[in-house]
């Protein structure tokens, strides 16, 4: 078959990367060759623009096993016990069929960590939706809640925590990050380097059928009035065959039969086994008649690049085929041999004998294209908001418009479609800053949680990134966790805009900086570019999943007050930064200036100071202060539980809407029992730590002295109404 | 005491009364779906989760296994058997309980903690609870929206067949405590002899305080007596 | 042989999907909907020449899983 | 006017109930089951008159609620 400039087109390749690809073949690809080089060369699975940036990425600590580079990261958390973990995005797939797409990119993830060896036991999603009042938003809310729930609750992995966002940035795009967390040991992990000549290469799982052709490619395409076209590639997900898979994969590790595995996520079987070969410096000979099809007349192009779901590849020891084939036919999945390592060095490809393609494997992984994209850095907004010139708004009618919106109402709608609790190791389900899980049949637990701040992000990209961190571990120390690590996914526009490049580039500048002096590294994360439509991109949006131990779990600790008459402190400074403020946003619309700025130092002077008193059993309960400042937070506190408050108004007040909506950075409010005030006191002062007692707890009201008195019940209703009435 | 956890590919609710059993002293064994024979049990579980997907009707393909024989056998000759969530569409599947679960009113998989209460405490799955008590169960699943005809219902009422109807914290039964739409409320039923108990709320789940609570002990508990 | 079968559910049992469906379709506007009712269908090939029996055998599959008879009514017919 | 609505997963689309339906058929002993695939089916009444008014309808029913047309197909049949 001719290639033809617009076969090349189609799959994604620019002139320039044909030429390159005739170049290192000296000679034409053919068009399974080119299909290969396509799916290996997107931006998906190469990493081509953002490969150079990632490298600046902290990933080693004394925690970190294994950083990224391999299907997911691990991380040490004492004793023989490791946690896999790993944030993906199926951002297209989820706009175009929202059940299906928010599903498989569960199922996906879900992958990547047991094929490291581990059993998964938490999942957790961030997803954004364009406004509410956009005619898609509904229903891309309602498919992908259900496809998420779908999937998870089937395999039966709790669903623990997330984040839910609404904005117009994501009207033509939404977001689905799904993040999966498992449990190994860490004399059993499992690596995708493959070793030694001539071993099984191994296909099990589900049949491959027509679906997800070139799935990789339209994930790095920006969407267009034709996207409609590109539907059939849709893949439908299979809960059920990726447990048998899950249970069957793990039998099989539990002795050493193994030496590679691998899952097979975008580009299929091309990338799982130019990945393994890759790794290995080895070759990698498939004999594709053998490959089991759901469909007939199947291509060895259609093969290679399908992007069915619920399968792996497996590289095994010489002798344990026939093992591991009863483990499969156990679990009634196919297990097939199609090939075997080589010490060519190519990916040999051959149909009935036919030899169909030959490709050297470092053509398509260590020759793929790297670019330096240029980019251009973005000044610090100066706009200042002056409040005095803008209409007043009542304290108390500003916090109930708040809490009615549709970013700070209760998330119970949704979580409720996710079975949380199966697996029975949640100690603190979604609702709280994280999500507890015990270490099953151990007194130790990690706590989980989600975060992004979009509009810090698009404001002061290197803020917005430091700022996110910083709240992914300020969320962790809430429920008394050690942070330990982070993954990460990186959502941006099209990166051959140089303006999304800065804000890629800066926002990754501040993720770093944010990581090493928290020591809170990156061990794997995802990039997501040319999330826009026709030129109009999305606010830059890395969602952080942070991880943390709880060594002995004795009781969790969360946001919801617990007493009556107890004393609640605030820690650290309060300015009253409004700008980027949820306050200006959802009372005026206004979204301008600069983010909250984050002082590091302290930040984590304040984080560690408020975990030791968690440590101490000194706290009641304990929230960090994010969107909507103070007062939403101490709201957050009283919904939910059965106590209000009573806040006096500081003394030194500018303004009590700064004061209360201000969004200041490295802020907890604890709750304190009487009795341990002096000892916490103590703590405080002698570690430096500012903080303020600004009030109590008390029955039935949420009071702010002076300003606003408003029943807990009423309070519960406002933030309770929002996605019953949608 | 011997029990037995049935596995059913896609059960996924299997280790979590395992377990709870071995937590309440049980001798327990798990048992796959293709053996053909059972170990000598005194209760048999048929655990929740997603047996076969749900694909075609929740419990309808595990209806069919190979070691299902064995446990209506066991049924018949007095075995007690408690089937939690699927394990309860498992039962009304293979006929061991009449009626049948739709799916739930509002079309949503549902999963948080409702209130219960104790219509009968005087089964061997109860006796430890008290009459009326009002428990907290968690619940998760997709189909539990039970019905059965009217006849059905009216035995299970006049020979106090009804285990537990979902009530609020008061322990009133009303639409409003209703979370799936379920005929009566009803919660979990018993056989005409009492041995079999299905429920779609998970028990397994209220055996710990630092996860949930403990509303769920007394439940195995009273087997255990 | 192609054979098709409709499984719905009895007229006395409760339709939770239906009704939502009906609602929906009422809420978007369609409002000379009288009623709705949902099921399930399988188009089911099989190697029989005789339709007679291939028939049976349909019925069986039916009275085997395809169909919970206590609840759910079922029509067979060849595509 | 009375209409059935079959609705079915398109030819490459991926059916796992289907498939644990058949494996399920095959192991309860039907060995000449060749292929089986399931669908949605719906049986609308509305009030309609004019047939083709009816049919436009439903179709708009199809496109606006029932079908997925992203991975369905659909067939509408007047009762
Ligand atoms: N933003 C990022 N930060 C750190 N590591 C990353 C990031 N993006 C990707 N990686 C790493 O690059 C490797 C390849 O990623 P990916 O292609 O998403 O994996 P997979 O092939 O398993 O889907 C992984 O090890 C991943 O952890
Ligand atoms: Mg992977």
């Amino acid at each position: 078959m001719q290639i033809t400039d617009k076969i090349i087109e189609n799959h994604g390749l620019t002139k320039d990367e044909y030429k390159n690809i005739q170049k290192l073949l000296k000679r034409n690809p053919n068009l399974l060759e080119l299909g290969i080089f396509s799916a290996m060369w997107n931006e998906h699975c190469s990493y081509k623009s953002s490969r150079i940036h990632l490298k600046k990425l902290p990933t080693k600590g004394k925690q970190v096993i294994q950083g990224p580079g391999e299907n997911a990261g691990v991380i040490d958390i004492g004793d023989e016990d490791a946690i896999i973990f790993k944030i993906e995005s199926h951002n297209h797939p989820s706009y175009i069929e929202p059940y299906q797409g928010a599903a498989t990119g569960v199922g996906g993830i879900l992958r990547d960590v047991f094929t490291m060896g581990a059993r998964p036991i938490a999942l957790l999603n961030s997803i954004h939706f364009g406004s509410p009042s956009h005619p898609k938003t509904k229903s891309l809310l309602n498919g992908v809640v259900s496809g998420i729930g779908g999937y998870g609750n089937c395999i039966g992995i709790p669903t623990v925590a997330g984040e839910t966002k609404f904005n117009e940035t994501y009207n033509e795009n939404i977001l689905v990050n799904a993040m999966a967390v498992g449990h190994a040991k860490k004399s059993k992990i499992f690596y995708s380097k493959a070793k030694g000549v001539n071993k099984a290469v191994v296909y099990v799982g589900s049949k491959t059928g027509r679906d997800g052709i070139h799935g990789a490619s339209m994930a790095s395409a920006e969407f267009d009035e034709n996207s409609e076209e590109k539907k059939p590639t849709v893949q439908v997900g299979d809960p059920f065959t990726e447990k048998l898979l899950l249970e069957a994969c793990l039998e099989l590790m539990r002795d050493d039969s193994i030496i590679a595995i691998q899952d097979m996520g975008a580009a299929g079987l091309t990338s799982s086994s130019v990945e393994m070969a890759s790794k290995g410096l080895l070759g990698i000979e498939l004999n594709l008649e053998k490959v089991p099809c759901r469909e007939e007349n199947m291509t060895p192009y259609e093969m290679m690049l399908s992007e069915s779901q619920e399968r792996m590849l497996i590289i095994l020891e010489d002798g344990k085929e026939n093992h591991a084939r009863e483990i499969f036919k156990k679990w009634d999945l196919d297990f097939v041999v199609i090939g075997k390592t080589t010490n060519t060095g190519n990916l040999t490809l051959r149909y009935n004998d036919n030899l169909e393609g030959e490709i050297p494997i470092s053509l398509l992984s260590s020759s793929a294209p790297i670019y330096e994209r240029e980019f251009s850095k973005k000044r610090v907004p100066t706009d200042k908001i002056k409040i005095k010139d803008l209409k007043k708004i009542k304290l108390e009618d500003a916090l109930l418009k708040i809490l009615s919106s549709p970013n700070h109402s209760n998330k119970s709608w949704i979580t409720n479609q996710y079975d949380q609790m199966v697996m029975c190791d949640t100690a603190q389900r979604s609702g709280s800053d994280a999500a507890v899980i015990r270490i099953h049949g151990k007194d130790k637990a990690i706590a989980v949680t989600v975060d992004s701040s979009a509009n810090y992000c698009k404001s002061h990209p290197y803020t917005g990134g430091k700022q996110i961190v910083s709240e992914n571990w300020r969320n962790l120390i809430s429920v008394g966790a050690k942070p330990l690590a982070i993954t990460n996914c990186l959502n941006f526009g099209n990166p051959e805009n140089k303006e999304i490049m800065g804000e890629f580039a800066e926002c990754l500048d501040g993720i770093k900086k944010a990581c090493e002096f928290l020591n809170f590294p990156v061990v794997s994360g995802n990039v997501s570019f040319y999330n826009g439509t026709n030129n109009k991109n999305i606010d830059p949006t890395p969602v952080i999943g942070g991880v943390g131990l709880i060594k002995k779990l004795v009781q969790p600790i969360n946001h919801m007050f617990k007493g009556n008459n107890n004393i609640i402190i605030l820690i650290g400074k309060t300015f009253g930064h409004l700008e980027q403020s949820c306050y200006l946003k959802e009372n005026y619309s206004i979204i301008s200036g600069k983010p909250p700025e984050v002082n590091l130092i302290n930040e984590k002077n304040n984080g560690e100071a408020v975990l030791n008193l968690i440590n101490l059993n000194l706290i009641s309960s304990a929230h960090d202060i994010s969107s909507g400042g103070l007062i939403t937070a101490l709201s957050e506190m009283s919904i939910g539980s059965n106590f209000g408050v009573k806040i006096k108004k500081p003394k030194k007040l500018t303004s009590s809407i700064e004061y209360f909506f201000g969004e200041d950075q490295s802020r907890y409010i604890l709750e304190i029992n009487e009795k341990n005030l002096i000892e916490v006191e103590k703590i405080l002062q002698s570690k430096n730590i500012y903080y303020e007692k600004i009030g109590f707890t008390q029955d039935n009201n949420f009071e702010i002295e002076g300003e606003m008195k408003i029943s807990i019940n009423d309070l519960f209703k406002v933030n309770n109404q929002w996605y019953n009435n949608y | 005491m011997n029990s037995s956890v049935i596995v059913f590919p896609g059960s996924n609710c299997d280790r979590d009364i395992a377990v709870a059993l071995e937590k309440m002293q049980f001798k327990n064994k798990m048992v796959w779906h293709k053996e053909t024979k059972l170990p000598k049990s005194d209760l048999i579980v048929i655990p929740g989760g997603f047996s076969y997907g749900d694909y075609l009707r929740s419990g309808a393909i595990a209806g069919k296994s190979l070691i299902i024989d064995e446990v209506i056998k066991a049924a018949k000759s007095g075995c007690l058997i408690l089937g939690i969530c699927n394990g309860f569409q498992i039962l009304t599947e293979t006929g061991l309980l009449k009626g049948t679960l739709l799916r739930n009113r509002n079309l949503k998989f549902i999963n948080k903690d409702v209130n219960i209460k104790v219509i009968n405490n005087k089964t061997s799955f109860t006796s430890k609870y008290k009459l009326n008590q009002i428990l907290k169960i968690n619940i998760a699943h997709n189909e539990g929206n039970y019905f059965t005809d009217k006849d059905h219902l009216n035995k299970l009422k006049n020979e106090n067949l009804i285990a537990f109807q979902y009530c609020d914290v008061n322990g009133n039964i009303s639409d409003q405590s209703n979370p799936n739409g379920a005929v009566e409320n009803i919660a979990g039923i018993y056989n005409s002899k009492k041995n079999i108990l299905g429920m779609m709320p998970h028990p397994e789940r209220m055996v710990d305080n630092l996860i949930s609570n403990t509303d769920g002990i007394n439940l195995f508990a009273s087997i255990m007596n | 042989m192609k054979f098709a079968v409709t499984v719905t559910l009895k007229k006395d049992v409760l339709d939770p999907q239906g009704k939502v469906v009906q609602d929906t379709l009422a809420n978007l506007g369609m409002k000379s909907l009288k009623n709705i009712r949902q099921g399930k269908f399988f188009e089911i090939e099989i190697e029989e020449k005789n339709q007679l029996k291939a028939e049976e055998l349909i019925n069986d599959m039916c009275k085997k899983l395809l169909v919970n008879l206590i609840i759910e009514d079922y029509k067979i017919s060849k595509l």
